[in-house]
This record gives C-alpha cells, sequence and structure tokens, in this order.
C-alpha cells in the first residue's frame, strides 16, 4: 500500500490547486449539515421533503444501540440509476449523519457507524432517477452505567 | 511538629479575628478538626487500600465551603469525609476474612 | 443453636478453602459457569459479555469487520520495531523476539518474587535501554500490548504457579482482592461479574468473568479509545465508588495473576473492541 | 508512520468490496474538555473521496455525528485486479490525508 499524507493548510499553492482539481461532485453540504429539523435537511439537499418509503431501500441498523457513540448503519437498494444515499438521524441536533454521492461504478451499498444522543427514528434517503425514496427504523438508545 | 501546626492554627485564628471577628475564629478551628480528622480516616483507608473515591470530593467541597465563610458546612462535609474514611476501614477489616465465603468453590 | 450451627459451617468453610489449590479454583470456576450458562461453549468466553448476550453479539460483528483497534495494532506494529537510541529493539528483551507470547503472562519472577505483566515488562525493556517508561493505562503502550496480543491469538493461557510460597502468596492475594467488596457501593469484582453476570445493571449486561482476560487490550466505545486491563481495573473500582490503585501496582498485577490463571486453556483473542 | 487510513479491499469477480478505518478525533464542537471545561472546537471529516484508476466514484459528506476513527464501506463495480483504489478525506480545519491499494 502507497501512502501520501498532504496537509492542506500547508501553504497557498496547495489550497489553489485543490480549488483547481476537478471536481465532478457537488461540494460539502453546509446548510444541510447545519439544518436543525430533518425537513430542513431534505429541504437543503434535494430541495423537496416528497419522500415515498419504499421496500427497495434496505436500512440496516441494531434495534437496541450497544453504545450511542457508535452506531453501526447500512443502506442498500435495488433501485436503479442511485444517486445518492442519505442517513438522518430525526432526533440528533444537526439530524443530517452523512450523505453519499454516488458516481458511475458505485453499487447502491454503504455502511459506516454514527452517534446518536438518544432513541431517534434513523431515516435513509436514496435518491434514483431524480425521486426520493426511504425507509426508516427506531433505534434506541440507553445511557449506560457500567459496561463491558 | 505540633508546635509548628499550633503557631499554624494560631495564626490563622488571629487573621480570621482580624478579618470577620472573634465569633468565626472557632468555627475555623473546627473546621481544620474536622478536616484533619478526615484526612487521617482517609489516609488509613488508603493504606489499607480500602479507600472510597467519595472522601477526597466531600472534602474538596468542604475547603470551598470553608473558603466561603459557611464552617457549618464545611465542618459537617468534613465530619462526612471522615465517616467513609471510617466505613472504609471497617470495610477493610471485615473483608479480610468475609470474602472467602463468597469464592467460588 | 441454629446461628452457633451457621458459624461453625461458614468456620469449616473458610478453613477448607484455605486448602483450595488454584487448578481446583479453576475448575470450580469453570462448572460455576456452565451451570450459569449451560447453552455457552466454555471457548467462546473469549468474546467477553457478547457470548451471552446474542443481540450485541451481532453489533460487535460489525464493529469487527474492521475495528478501530487495528489504528492501534498498527501503531504498535510500528513502535514495536522501531529502534531504541541504543539501536536495540523491543525483540532484544522477550522470548522469542516478543513474538506469540502473550499468552505466558503474567507469570510469577522468582528473582524479583513479584508477579510480572507484559506491560510492566515493556517498560523494563524501554528503562534497559535508556528510554522514558510509557504510561500503563493507554496510548503507546496500549498500542505495543495489542500489537504483541495479535501476534499471540490462538494461542493459550498459559499461567504457571511454581512451588514458591511467594508466587501462591500472590495468588491468593489476587483471589481475595476479586472476591473482596470494596467502595462506597460495598461490591466486589465477583459480585458483578461472578454472582450477577448476565444480569442487567441499568442499561448495560455485566459480562462473564470467564475468560475476561484473554481479549485485552481493548478499543472500548465508551472510552473511544483503547485500554489495558489495569485501565478497566481502575475503572470498576471507580464505579463501586472506590479509589483506584495504580495501573501496576503489586494489588493489581496479583489481581491479573489470579484471574488469568482462571482463564487458564483459553485462547488469546486480544485485542478485543467492547462497548 | 502509521497510517491514518487503513483500507481492506476484496475482489469478488468484477465487484470490489472496499473497507476502510480511518483515523480522526470525530469532534462534534459540543465536547467540554474535562480538565480546563472549555469547549473542543468542532474537528471533523467533511468529505472522502474514492477514486477507482483516477475516476472518482464515491464522494462521501460527512457531519461531526459520523463516529471517531470513521468506518466506511462500498461496493465498486467494473473493477479488476491491478485496479488502483484510492481513498482520500478533507476535514472541516483543512486537513487531510490519503491512502491507496492495488486490487487483487
Amino acid at each position: 500500500m502507497k501512502l501520501t499524507r498532504r496537509m492542506f493548510m500547508q501553504g497557498a499553492a496547495a489550497v489553489t490547486a485543490l480549488m483547481a482539481a476537478p471536481r465532478a461532485l457537488l461540494a460539502w453540504p453546509e446548510k444541510a449539515f447545519k439544518a436543525g429539523s430533518s425537513d430542513e435537511v431534505m429541504q437543503a439537499l434535494f430541495g423537496s421533503a416528497d419522500v415515498t418509503e419504499s421496500g427497495s431501500v434496505v436500512l440496516n441498523a441494531p434495534d437496541i444501540a450497544e453504545n450511542g457513540r457508535v452506531v453501526p448503519i447500512s443502506v442498500s437498494s435495488s433501485l436503479d440509476g442511485v444517486q445518492s444515499i442519505s442517513v438522518i438521524v430525526v432526533e440528533n441536533p444537526s439530524p443530517l449523519a452523512a450523505s453519499f454521492d454516488l458516481g458511475p461504478g458505485a453499487s447502491a451499498d454503504v455502511s459506516t457507524r454514527i452517534k446518536m444522543g438518544k432513541t431517534s427514528n434513523v431515516i435513509a434517503v436514496v435518491k434514483a432517477d431524480g425521486k426520493l425514496y426511504s425507509a426508516q427504523k427506531e433505534v434506541k438508545v440507553t445511557i449506560g452505567g457500567c459496561g463491558g | 511538629m505540633t508546635r509548628k501546626l499550633w503557631i499554624v492554627s494560631a495564626a490563622t485564628i488571629v487573621c480570621s479575628g482580624l478579618n470577620v471577628g472573634t465569633a468565626l475564629a472557632a468555627d475555623q478551628a473546627a473546621y481544620d478538626a474536622a478536616c484533619k480528622a478526615a484526612e487521617a480516616a482517609r489516609q488509613s483507608a488508603a493504606e489499607m487500600r480500602y479507600e472510597w473515591n467519595t472522601i477526597k470530593p466531600l472534602m474538596e467541597k468542604a475547603g470551598v465551603a470553608a473558603q466561603a465563610g459557611d464552617y457549618e458546612r464545611a465542618v459537617k462535609l468534613c465530619d462526612e469525609a471522615r465517616k467513609h474514611g471510617e466505613a472504609a476501614m471497617a470495610q477493610a477489616k471485615h473483608e479480610s476474612e468475609a470474602w472467602k465465603l463468597s469464592a467460588v468453590r | 443453636m441454629k446461628r452457633i450451627l451457621v458459624t461453625i459451617l461458614g468456620m469449616a468453610l473458610v478453613a477448607g478453602l484455605a486448602w483450595a489449590t488454584p487448578e481446583e479454583d479453576r475448575q470450580a470456576f469453570i462448572d460455576y459457569h456452565k451451570k450459569r450458562f449451560p447453552n455457552v461453549a466454555v471457548e467462546d468466553y473469549v468474546n467477553g459479555v457478547y457470548a451471552i448476550n446474542p443481540p450485541a453479539y451481532q453489533q460487535w460483528l460489525q464493529i469487527e469487520e474492521f475495528p478501530p483497534y487495528e489504528l492501534a495494532m498498527a501503531e504498535g506494529k510500528e513502535l514495536f520495531e522501531t529502534p531504541f537510541a541504543n539501536g536495540k529493539t523491543y525483540a532484544d528483551c522477550f522470548p522469542n523476539g516478543g513474538v506469540g507470547i502473550r499468552q505466558n503472562y503474567p507469570y510469577f519472577d522468582a528473582e524479583t518474587g513479584q508477579v510480572k505483566t507484559l506491560e510492566l515488562e515493556v517498560n523494563e525493556c524501554r528503562e534497559a535501554n535508556g528510554e522514558a517508561p510509557y504510561k500503563y493505562s493507554k496510548g503507546k503502550m496500549a498500542a505495543i500490548s495489542a500489537y504483541m496480543a495479535f501476534t499471540s491469538r490462538g494461542q493459550k493461557l498459559n499461567i504457571v504457579i511454581p512451588d514458591d510460597p511467594r508466587a501462591q502468596a500472590a495468588y491468593e492475594d489476587g483471589k481475595a482482592y476479586y472476591y473482596s467488596k470494596r467502595g462506597q457501593l460495598n461490591f466486589s469484582c465477583a459480585d458483578c461479574h461472578v454472582v450477577n453476570s448476565g444480569m442487567m445493571i441499568r442499561a448495560d449486561m455485566l459480562s462473564p468473568a470467564l475468560g475476561h482476560p484473554t481479549h485485552f487490550p481493548v478499543y472500548r466505545s465508551k472510552w473511544d479509545d483503547m485500554g489495558t486491563l489495569h485501565r478497566r481495573f481502575g475503572g470498576c473500582n471507580k464505579q463501586v465508588r472506590a479509589e483506584p490503585l495504580p495501573a501496576q501496582s503489586e494489588e493489581y498485577r496479583n489481581l491479573e495473576y489470579f484471574l488469568t490463571y482462571m482463564s487458564n486453556g483459553m485462547d488469546v483473542n486480544g485485542p478485543g473492541a467492547r462497548k | 508512520m502509521a497510517s491514518d487510513i487503513r483500507i481492506k479491499a476484496k475482489l469478488n469477480g468484477d465487484t470490489a468490496e472496499v473497507k476502510t478505518l480511518m483515523k480522526h478525533e470525530m469532534e462534534t464542537g459540543t465536547r467540554k474538555d474535562k480538565k480546563t471545561g472549555e469547549t473542543v472546537p468542532a474537528h471533523y471529516i467533511t468529505e472522502v473521496k474514492c477514486e477507482l484508476n483516477g475516476k472518482l466514484v464515491m464522494t462521501a459528506n460527512w457531519g461531526p455525528a459520523v463516529s471517531k476513527n470513521p468506518y466506511f464501506a462500498f461496493t465498486v463495480k467494473g473493477a479488476k485486479a491491478g485496479d488502483v483504489l484510492k481513498v482520500s478525506w478533507v476535514d472541516n480545519k483543512g486537513g487531510g490525508s490519503s491512502a491507496e491499494t492495488t486490487l487483487g
């Protein structure tokens, strides 16, 4: 494995290089990440909160999170033409946890681990061929006492 | 050593006396005594490896109260700290034999 | 009369206990767990609470897909392989170059009359080579310990208590620590992890004692960090509101000696990931 | 130095299953330092890019709700042995890192 590590703060040249680099996909959606409700997140990300619940979106999350700091989540979809997958934790102060933009070759199947402050519905939103589909699940978060 | 302590206490009493009047001087001394007793109990429990982690916070709170002039509360907190220390010592003594009854066998 | 009888019985038991050998203790420990969790295979206890908690086990498997301790392992490997200023390495300090030796720790050192742990010897190695010792609870020590445990995965714990009264005293001392109630809550280690294992304490299931030391050091989500076994000992002490002892204090080393002996014959599977 | 991005990639036919683990604090900006009592400034990865032979296949946009030492797994179709997979991230303070692996 070849490794490189760059600190982009090192100089203006690096910053310029970054700006000049071709970027096929959109910039980091700041407004959506700063939004305080799931509807605001949807508006900021998609300009619409009009979403259809669909069995073709599969959200895999635990019923009871072992630890709210590390909740394993995965989202996959059998829909064609998936453009993006977003994960929204309704009760988090900033509900949008992550949003994945799929380029050519990427399968609609992503996994990550997220923080949850308390018990909440988690919504997976899949954008496919310009339309929005979702799946949701309640994940219980309990306050730990001892552990391990 | 005893003499030095006496001088320190005396100085404190004098200082308190100058600042807030003699009525509180006795309370400062009572706090000093209660605090000393608590610290002694804590140390004994610690030497037995049985110190409770409640003792130091109680004494810290007592110190804050004393600094604010609330000697009554400070003495109360120190007394509680001392009781925790004594309970820990009693626990140590009891457990030195009692543990054998709970071992898996 | 009844009370006197109970007292006499109690004394007889206490007297009887003094004669239990470590091997008898270990067998009793395993029998206890077999009775308590009849559906759990002994070898599965290396997975700690996940051996007895299926929903948590599923989440743990997902964490194990790419466990966070792998970052520490990589750091530990690099630290382990980087020579000291004098050109020597950790490999020069340990048998078999320090690889695949975790299962033999802790051991009784006849020379010093003390129980030696792996972490203690890592620092002895550093100091013998003119390097400053690491702190014992986390950080670089936990990283090196994680790497050394990883190279020993699958090896069977082989803790030896030699025919030396000092070694037996150290074992007994660790055993006493394990079963003695302490702190304001008046709980012993065993009260949680033997008597009440599998029960919920608030939102957490208490893990069983058997197999406990097999998977350390651990990355604990609660810490968001790595920690050694002694860091966990300190945490347990604090939770019963007792003042923790320093990592690698004689008491904790003896405790590790006893506790690891209880898991003799089980696979090393550290480092681990825990909630 | 030890990498702060670790990649595990497995090739199944023409599908690459990629798992990554990144070393990062992922500070939310709301946590208080226990010792100083001061709020620890937000510091988290905002964007992860995954490229196959230099072509962008996936961008992950993250907020501070992604867990410390983030895990990210995804699959890529149309991959073959010898392809180079690159993963890079940038954070909200302008830091960044990248690593690559050759599919085998």
